[in-house]
């Protein structure tokens, strides 16, 4: 399984991703933003951090870097797509995903462990999972927000493409409590938690997270 | 050399966590009389005289504001 | 008109605005002298930023060379690099090394929080990174007036978002700090900032130019007015009828994290393809500081063209460009034959990179503007020769009476008020978590780290493969130090080194950022020199070196200082970060409790006196350096061998704080039974005390090692899992849900 | 009821990273002719009839603004 992890200037948890996926028993492959090819890589995690500083909106300038174009074009073919944290806040702005991530409602960036109900397990990246299994994943975000019209949220809820729905208070004023989502397809999702960040009771809450990248070696197996 | 100004708000029915937060502080400060605020951004852009408006708006519209939560207004401004 | 040699040297006896500058009327005439000549705007604009306090150190050097006189050969061992060099640097082994600096930006953080705070942690990143380190993690000590003053609403919120903003976007995890509040510091909050990077042994680069015909390369943001302040003075006289005057410019920098996340991550690729001869950041006193300094550390000159140097502003005149205090810009010394792979790395990660100049022969620093010459200095004398003063020593008229006003006469709680007093306490502001504040900080980014807030120490994994890391902790009580500085600076110390051990980690080395009232002030200088002395003879005792750290004078409102705080940083090594002990009890089933050291009557400088007294008098805890290496030793010992399953050192609150913060965090309750008089054994705050849970099965193989080493313990209690409660014996229980209320309000109360 | 506008800028001689992301992002998303961006904070105030100009100004350099770093403008616009 060969999997590319994009690197933005900005970009911070690159390695991390990196890191999980290799944990996972996967290859990961370094992708540069500026690049033109994906480098036959099975499927893509778009990493969190600050691309270009995440001074405009976070995500608005990443989703126009040439290996975005890349991406969109795979992702519409069904290659498997992550995006965490500012990923996530890419996927949205370039239209993978619905929605879009606001300032958390209190205003201050929030890092703590927080707990996810897996909602749907049939996505690439939540097979491993229980369906409305309960995991602890570090939350490190200061727009983490969703928020959508009305007729997304109706869409998103009737057709169980809620992946991930925040347990217990909510850390940002999400929409619905919804932490992460998923295209129609399954195969594109993007959460505002960190799984890459949960793959080790040593450095992390839990290990928790490691399954989302255990499903997409699964996902990648079978196609 | 045109000056332009491109303000991005919120949307009305979108939550606006900051401008609550001003408008709930004011009072704390003394300062009554203020019913509700809202935070948005405020651009200000140097453009060559050749950039026309239909440019201008594409580029609040695909790139400063995300329409999906933000209203935006151009003008051209006299510098 | 610009300034040159030739017009200083035509015009000697013109007026220059010296006294604005800063600069005393014998360092003006000292300038004269070097100079054979008047100094020129960009030199009068060089050494007035080069010999002040800030970098010159010129009231503090003196003392500061006792950290040096004191370290043996024996404790430099380890130690690669030390005071002088932007931040030590200590072997760790398994070929790595690792640096460490703290520093302060008080003043700017004040004026404007949020900016003051996050180019307070930009600066000292880049201090670590002209070290050739890959940056690894920052922390925050901090220093606050009253809680509840409107004026800390409007600079405590603001500090740590900025703190929080810069270091989060550079993707560095924050891995502890301080959150304390004091009246003292009402007009004067402390900001200082702490980056530790590692490196292999063998990449260590030191800030030199040497080399004849190696090109000089300013590389990262542009030039603009930034910081310039002072210098706006010298603007207002050349500039006034062309561009009109210039105001006077704020003197407060605007940081671009961004831009300083890309600085690192293309100066660590030009490291490793070993396209760099010397470094140096740019902090401080901007290209003034950086060109002196390379110039002064190698062995030759360096001519640089500031008609070169990229600008954010138009019509900036020499003196400005070279004082500028712009973020997130280094300077590289270039082997001419690797400039062309220097600027292709640069081009990768959209950093500008211009040549400025280059090494020459001889000694002179010769800075040209459009082929003029603007400066003609030797280096040394602005960099490293600057001024020194022997300030007055006076130790205070009322130092006597604070001592002789001691808090025994305090009225103490009596027995039935003791388990509310634990609730009162854990809520107090000085005491209450602190997690309103670090859930503002990313501790998991680069998942290296093992440990942060709130444990003891922070702990940062440096060796994937081996599992070698680094715990740190920083601390200080400056109500202990107001007391007396010299014992004060010892136990600020003891329990920055107590904390690392606590962890599991040896301690191995220091540094420390020392906040003080005005030098001119004697009084300020005795607490001082004795904070220094205490230190210094702290650090000798316990084997471990001062390898870096920064002063910070003139923090204070009028002419009240600060309390004296020196906040000391402690560097400890783990070779393996599995074997980490955490704070939290309750890992492993049916644990004892077992309390390590001694109790004394100890209540001079508490948080017991100043919450629910507001008094500050008598003495400080003793402090015995020989048992707080010994504690270390065992604590050491026991993560060794598996014997510790938690451990959580006791400082301000006493006993009953840390029982309170290991149940909350361990999420379990617990069963104690203290001896003695109740109130001593629950608040008092004796140092080289520390609470460790230790599996049942292990109890007794731990308490021998204690024994036989001649450690006192003590059985305190007991884990217990079943209870949600922690239960003092003889007094009843506290509910943890209670506890926790009461321990966790307090911030969001005072802040949300 | 008056409807104010506040803008805030950050101050010529400061840097203002935001306005230099987008200046550097619209050449690479092919909009040229922009020659300078600056970003600012835009908000919109519903205030009392009786809040004064003064009252505005002080609220605009007290609150909104960080005078040391940032410019400020007050307007009170058709509602
Ligand atoms: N400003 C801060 N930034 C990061 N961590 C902090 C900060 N303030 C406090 N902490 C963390 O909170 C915990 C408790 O702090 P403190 O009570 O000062 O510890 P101690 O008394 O053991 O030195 C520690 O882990 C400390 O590192
Ligand atoms: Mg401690």
């Amino acid at each position: 399984m060969r999997v590319g992890v994009i690197t933005f200037p900005g970009s911070l948890d690159d390695v991390d991703a990196q890191r999980a996926v290799r944990y996972a028993d996967g290859e990961a492959v370094p992708l540069w933003h500026g690049d033109h090819d994906l480098k036959g890589v099975d499927a893509v995690v778009v990493p969190g951090g600050f691309s270009y500083g995440d001074y405009l909106r976070c995500g608005a300038i990443a989703r126009f870097a040439p290996v975005m174009q890349e991406v969109i074009e795979a992702a519409n073919k069904g290659m498997p797509v992550l995006g965490i944290c500012n990923g996530f806040q890419i996927l949205a702005e370039a239209h993978l995903l619905p929605g879009a991530l606001t300032r958390n409602h209190k205003l201050h960036f929030v890092c703590r462990d927080q707990w996810l109900a897996v909602e749907n397990n049939t996505t690439a990246w939540t097979t491993r999972y229980d369906r409305n299994a309960e995991i602890l994943v570090p939350l490190k975000s200061g727009e983490g927000g969703y928020q959508a019209d009305e007729d997304t949220l109706k869409e998103l809820e009737d057709n169980g493409r809620v992946v991930f729905r925040y347990v217990g208070d909510n850390p940002n004023g999400s929409r619905n409590n919804i932490a992460g989502i998923t295209n129609a397809r399954g195969n594109v999702v993007g959460l505002m938690p960190h799984p890459e960040h949960a793959i080790d009771a040593l450095t992390g809450p839990t290990d928790d997270g490691l399954g989302m990248f255990l499903s997409l070696l699964d996902t990648v197996v079978k196609a | 050399m045109a000056r332009v100004v491109v303000d991005v708000m919120p949307k009305p029915e979108i939550l606006d966590p900051q401008g609550q937060a001003v408008a709930n502080a004011l009072p704390r400060l003394g300062f009554d009389g203020v019913t509700a605020v809202r935070q948005g951004k405020h651009f200000e852009l140097e453009v060559a005289d050749d950039v026309d408006d239909a440019t201008l708006a594409k580029i609040a519209e695909t790139f400063l504001a995300n329409p999906v939560i933000e209203d935006w207004t151009v003008r051209r401004v006299e510098a | 008109m610009i300034d040159t040699v030739k017009n200083a040297e035509a015009t000697p006896d013109q007026e220059q605005p010296y006294k604005e500058l800063g600069l005393k009327d014998d360092e003006y005439a000292r300038i004269k002298e070097i100079l054979k000549r008047r100094p020129t705007d960009a030199e009068l604009a060089m050494y007035s930023v080069m010999w002040s306090e800030h970098c010159s150190y010129k009231s503090s050097k003196v003392h500061l060379k006792y950290f040096g006189d004191t370290t043996t050969d024996e404790m430099r061992g380890k130690m690669l690099a030390g005071i002088g060099e932007n931040a030590g640097v200590v072997d760790v082994g398994d070929g790595w090394a690792v640096t460490f600096k703290v520093e302060s930006h008080n003043h700017p953080s004040y004026v404007e929080p949020y900016q003051g705070a996050a180019t307070g942690v930009g600066g000292i990143v880049r201090d670590i990174l002209a070290m050739g380190a890959r940056p690894l993690a920052v922390m925050d000590p901090l220093r606050f007036g009253r809680p509840d003053a409107e004026d800390t609403k409007r600079v405590l919120p603001g500090i740590v978002a900025g703190v929080g903003g810069y270091g989060n976007c550079l993707g560095l995890p924050n891995i502890g700090g301080e959150v304390v509040f004091d009246e003292s510091y009402q007009g004067n909050p402390l900001v200082n900032a702490l980056c530790v990077g590692a490196m292999r042994v063998e990449d260590l680069h030191l800030a030199h130019a040497s080399g004849t015909g190696n090109k000089v390369i300013l590389y990262g943001a542009r030039t603009g007015l930034d910081g310039i302040g002072g210098v706006s003075v010298l603007a207002s006289e050349t500039f006034d009828d062309t561009a009109g005057k210039r105001k006077k410019l704020p003197s407060v920098q605007v940081g671009d994290p961004f831009t300083e996340k890309v600085l690192i991550e293309c100066s660590l690729e030009l490291f490793e393809k070993g396209l760099v001869a010397g470094i140096q950041d740019l902090g401080g006193a901007g290209l003034s500081c950086a060109t002196s300094e390379l110039a002064s550390a190698g062995d030759s000159g360096m001519h640089v063209r500031l008609d070169r140097v990229p600008l954010r502003a138009t019509g900036m005149t020499p003196a400005e460009i070279l004082s500028s205090e712009s973020q997130e810009r280094m300077c590289a010394v270039v082997e001419p034959a690797n400039v062309e792979a220097f600027m292709e790395v640069c081009a990768k990660w959209d950093v500008i990179a211009t040549e400025i100049g280059e090494v020459t022969e001889g000694d002179r620093l010769v800075i040209t503007y459009h082929d003029e010459v603007v400066v003609d200095v030797p280096p040394r004398t602005v960099a490293h020769e600057g001024p020194v003063y022997h300030r007055p020593i006076q130790r205070p008229a009322d130092q006597d009476e604070l001592q002789a006003n001691t808090p025994d006469s305090l009225p103490r709680p009596g027995r039935d008020e003791l388990l509310a007093l634990v609730k009162t306490m854990a809520a107090s502001p000085n005491l209450a978590s602190k997690k309103w504040v670090t859930q503002q900080y990313d501790r998991y980014v680069r998942g290296g780290t093992v440990l942060a807030q709130p444990s003891d120490s922070g702990m940062i994994r440096i060796d994937e493969e081996t599992g070698r890391g680094v715990a740190l902790s920083t601390d200080c009580n400056g109500r202990y130090t107001l007391l007396d500085p010299y014992e004060g600076a010892k136990l600020a110390l003891a329990e920055a080194y107590r904390n690392v051990a606590a962890t599991g980690a040896t301690p191995v080395a220091v540094t420390n950022c020392l906040n003080f009232g005005s030098p001119e002030d004697p009084a300020v200088m005795w607490q001082f020199e004795q904070a220094v002395k205490g230190l210094a003879d702290g650090c000798a005792e316990l084997g471990i070196p001062v390898t870096g750290g920064n002063v910070s004078f003139y923090n204070q409102t009028g002419s009240t200082a600060i309390l004296p705080t020196p906040v000391v940083g402690v560097l400890g090594v783990i070779d393996d970060v599995r074997r980490r002990i955490p704070t939290g009890i309750g890992a492993e089933a049916g644990e004892t409790l077992l309390l390590l050291g001694e109790t004394h009557d100890e209540f001079g400088g508490s948080e017991w006196a100043h919450h629910v007294h507001g008094h500050l008098g008598g003495r400080p805890p003793k402090v015995d350096l020989a048992r707080e290496k010994l504690l270390g030793e065992i604590l050491v010992a026991g993560s060794r061998d598996g014997m510790v399953s938690a451990a959580h050192d006791l400082s301000e609150g006493g006993l009953a704080q840390a029982l309170v913060e290991t149940c909350l965090i361990g999420e379990v309750g617990a069963r104690v039974f203290p001896e003695g008089d109740l109130f001593t054994s629950l608040f008092s705050e004796s140092a080289g005390r520390v609470l460790v849970a230790v599996p049942r099965t292990e109890e007794q193989r731990f308490t021998d090692m204690c024994t036989a080493r001649r450690l006192p313990w003590r059985k305190i209690g007991v884990v217990d899992p079943e209870s949600n409660a922690l239960e003092v014996q003889g007094l009843g229980e506290l509910p943890l849900d209670e506890l926790r209320e009461a321990w966790e309000g307090t911030l969001p109360a005072l802040f949300d």
